[in-house]
């Protein structure tokens, strides 16, 4: 597996580096490992705060700006970042309305936020806290982690951000948060492993001609695994596995994530299948977002994400957005 | 009676364990969860020698506190929170006295492992690190030698549990076979433990 | 290679379909495989028309709306369209104000846009051609095909396409590609090789440890190929690379591009190394992309290509564009 | 005498030629090139047999000039245009009568290779098609079989040639040692001929 990087310990710094370079609009702090918008704190606005492992870009540095989140703390590769960045990057933006984290779930990540929010009220800044546990792939029991936080983190952060940056106070936007976190739900298909810059090699094994379906954004394992489906039969599977658990009266956001290495090209042929799967549900798709948002490093596959959308969620989804990632109406 | 200098001397032993053990660690977490959990202690624990160098605390409760907010604030994942509380906790149930015994020291230990277990919301049985650090803090009442035979056992049992907790929960029956990895670094620090006391 | 395809026959056009229902502000042409801005014909504007193989998404079709591109043509996988294509995009957009035509140097994009430019011509649409052959790696001799074109279509589509936005008259549209075309360079690196559908696995081979420099975006043979480099490494060969050939007095425009599986992650790491070539060679950056925007299916690896800007060209970069891919200002 | 329904039948004969020899095509052009000339000219030859079917043309000129319109407007890359106009450009000059004799055909063929020559501004001896179609359509002067044999062996000929034009170009002196794929495919389409006229 030949990677595209200095040494496995200096990825996430140079990562920033990089991302400094390129994005002016953003204040990164490399050495504290913290991407903040500049123009933070903006008066009188809640600000929204998530981070997670490093390796699924653009999630969350890329969704940085107005409209979006305020601060975004990268952890190592596929480790949840340590409290110390989620203080000082509440810090940073807490305008004094107050703050909140967008946490996906994952042990690591759970206590990491927790302690962050723990350390971050002792210092006077107001912090509520949203849990995005959106894979239908895990069963949500008590005799485990309990269901991963996956696509729907694109959702909360939009449209929690959005209601944020309109100016509602932080008990809405949580609600806002909570509501999108109900809302939505994913299901994820690996066509290949991922890579760990550490592991140097890939996290899973994966036969050749077999896929792995309801894999997780770190390669865990899914529900089976099969021979080779075509993109029709996989858009079947994904969206009904999503539908069982959601069952919209509404229409719907479509996520049509990439992994990381499936082209465009064949994303966009399987958008076509996942379509055409909703209209023989019946399901209504009031906006679709085509792209690589939630990746897995070097992970072939894609995922399903659904949100379930009244009237005030799209508007909210269609709101302006300025991030490196997502960009549109201003 | 054990002083700071005990303790320094613990927390050497340990981060030199962990780093020797670091890729074995790895493997194991490759095995039933994300192929981490050594390069993570190996970070963590290199910090907290640095500090403890740098700040020289002068209390064993001290030196455990220090090391356990270096930890928290290094090593990220579900290791970082749950080991820093473990001697976070631990150190302040060992107040500020210049030195402790042995009971006292167990006593904390069994603070620090609740603490461990209420965070983390896992019990013994849920193939994770409290399957070595419970039995420990119990037998570390009889010796330190007791506790790290306890640790090594806890951690060995854990080979035919179902995990219930942390990432190798989503491999359901799959995790059964496989040693936990955080259960394994529990055992290393309890021989350090013991080594320290030699 | 496991694909997420139906049969590689279908591949563009469930592509089509698939960007279709992801972009109502597009207006996509299945059958005849015509990707337009919904709002073409723009009145008093010239227009812009550009295709080629399919397989180097966001190229073209993401490039496609205001301050880009008019239209968009896409052949097979990596396979020039047919003049029809071309001549239909042409009429489509045409307000009167004419169109360029934006080709990439590669015998059958050539062969085809100069017979589509001879038909549309004879419809009576002004026709005016740019050639992009901005690829350093290809000696430009007239003993071979020429330079191919790859990264600096990007700038061509952009900068070219701004002026046009400003209501610039073809002439002017033409004489802004063409500077662009003289004032970028690119340098591509493979770190694995691709694959396309109808061949069902890698078209070339690349031994495991091994890279290619200087990499065609069809996987074309670059210069060398060497045991795996650094990142480092590999910014200071291509950045060399494109200024032993561009040497520029003014400020650049730094694309780093992503071939496709390569993350994102790395990509910005591998930027921070090539903004310090950069800095070492006392080329100052204006504005910097990182992503993957002219890729190559599913190849590991990037390419840079830089653009000496004037202040007019510089202006030009920062106007309002919006398109699938680009987009910002509006 | 040569007519519509010879025309026709030449085609038809190409286009089973290109559908039977796709995959050798391919696997040619994977070494030199890109891996698309046999889907490529498959792609094209089957839409030629399509329209001429429904259009029936009814002159030689006639059938040459709509396979070669044809070509062009499905198959795309280098091969479509060139091979389109060497069709359109050949019935072209063929003009408008009902049939023609050899010699006029041969004659008519070195105008359209003259006129693919002008397009890609490629000579003999840059290792592409025009390597099989330069002789070909000189023997034909002689006879159909001659026209087939000089094509073949202009193919085989490009074998120890570097190559100049078209995307083999970029391989520089990593060209030599393979046949040109679209000189091959012009030997088929001159075998086809031999095969029509017999
Ligand atoms: N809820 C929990 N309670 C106690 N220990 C846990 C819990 N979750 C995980 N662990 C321990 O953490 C170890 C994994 O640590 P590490 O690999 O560093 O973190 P991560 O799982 O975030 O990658 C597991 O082997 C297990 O012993
Ligand atoms: N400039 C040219 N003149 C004549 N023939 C050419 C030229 N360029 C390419 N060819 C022919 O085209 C063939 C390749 O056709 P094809 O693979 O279908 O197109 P592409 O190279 O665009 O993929 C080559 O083998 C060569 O014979
Ligand atoms: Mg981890
Ligand atoms: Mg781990
Ligand atoms: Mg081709
Ligand atoms: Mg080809």
């Amino acid at each position: 597996m030949n990677m595209l990087i200095n040494v496995p310990e200096t990825v996430v710094a140079d990562a920033l580096r990089g991302m400094a370079a390129a994005h002016p609009e953003l204040s990164v702090d490399v050495e504290n490992r913290v991407i903040v918008r500049r123009d933070a704190p903006v008066a009188g606005k809640v600000a929204l705060v998530s981070g997670g492992g490093s390796g699924h870009e653009p999630l969350h540095g890329g969704f940085v700006g107005r409209g979006m989140l305020s601060a975004a703390c990268p952890g190592e590769v596929f480790t949840s970042p340590v409290p110390d960045q989620m203080v000082r990057a509440a810090a940073a933006v807490d305008s004094g309305e107050g703050v909140l984290f967008v946490v996906k779930n994952y042990t690591g990540d759970v206590l990491n936020f927790d302690m962050a929010a723990e350390l971050a009220e002792d210092e006077g800044v107001r912090v509520a806290k949203v849990l995005v546990n959106d894979d239908v792939a895990v069963s949500d029991s008590t005799f485990t982690a309990g269901r991963r936080g996956t696509g729907a983190t694109l959702f909360v952060e939009k449209l929690a951000g959005a209601a944020a940056d309109e100016g509602a106070p932080l008990e809405r936007v949580e609600a806002v948060a909570r509501q999108v976190c109900g809302s939505a739900r994913s299901f994820g298909v690996a066509l290949s492993a991922c890579s760990t810059p550490a592991k140097g090699g890939p996290t899973f094994d994966l036969p050749a001609g077999q896929l792995e379906l309801g894999v997780g954004i770190h390669g865990e394992p899914g529900r089976e695994r099969r021979a080779m489906m075509t993109s029709r039969e996989i858009a079947d599977y994904a969206v009904d596995a999503v539908l069982e658990d959601l069952r919209p009266d509404l229409p719907v956001i479509a996520l049509v994530n990439g992994a990381g290495a499936t082209p465009l090209l064949e994303l966009y042929g399987f958008n076509a299948e996942v379509q055409r799967v909703l209209t023989e549900r019946g399901v209504p798709v009031a906006r679709t977002l085509v792209g690589n948002y939630v990746t897995s490093l070097d992970m072939a596959g894609c995922s399903v994400t659904l949100c379930q959308v009244d009237e005030e969620l799209l508007r909210l989804w269609d709101a302006p957005v300025n991030t490196a990632a997502l960009r549109w109406g201003c | 009676m054990l002083d700071a200098e005990f303790f320094r001397r613990w927390m050497a032993g340990a981060a030199a364990a962990v780093d020797r053990e670091a890729d074995r660690l790895t493997e194991l977490d490759s095995a039933i969860g994300d192929a981490d959990h050594g390069s993570n202690l190996r970070r963590g624990f290199a910090a907290v020698q640095d500090t403890l160098e740098k700040e020289a605390p002068q209390t064993p409760g001290a030196v455990l506190t220090l090391a356990g907010r270096q930890l928290i604030s290094t090593v990220g994942g579900a290791s970082g929170p749950l080991y820093g509380t473990l001697l976070r906790r631990t150190g302040k149930a060992l107040g500020d006295s210049p030195s402790v015994d042995r009971e006292q020291l167990a006593a904390a230990l069994k603070a620090g492992t609740e603490a461990v277990s209420r965070l983390g919301g896992a019990a013994a049985g849920d193939k994770t690190m409290l399957d070595a650090l419970l039995p420990a803090a119990d037998a570390l009442g009889e010796s330190f030698d007791a506790a790290a035979r306890a640790a090594d056992a806890g951690a060995l049992a854990t080979v035919p549990l179902l995990a219930r907790k942390g990432r190798a929960s989503y491999l359901g029956e799959r995790s059964i076979g496989h040693q936990d990895p955080g259960a394994t670094s529990s055992a290393l620090l309890f021989s350090a433990l013991a080594e320290a006391a030699e």
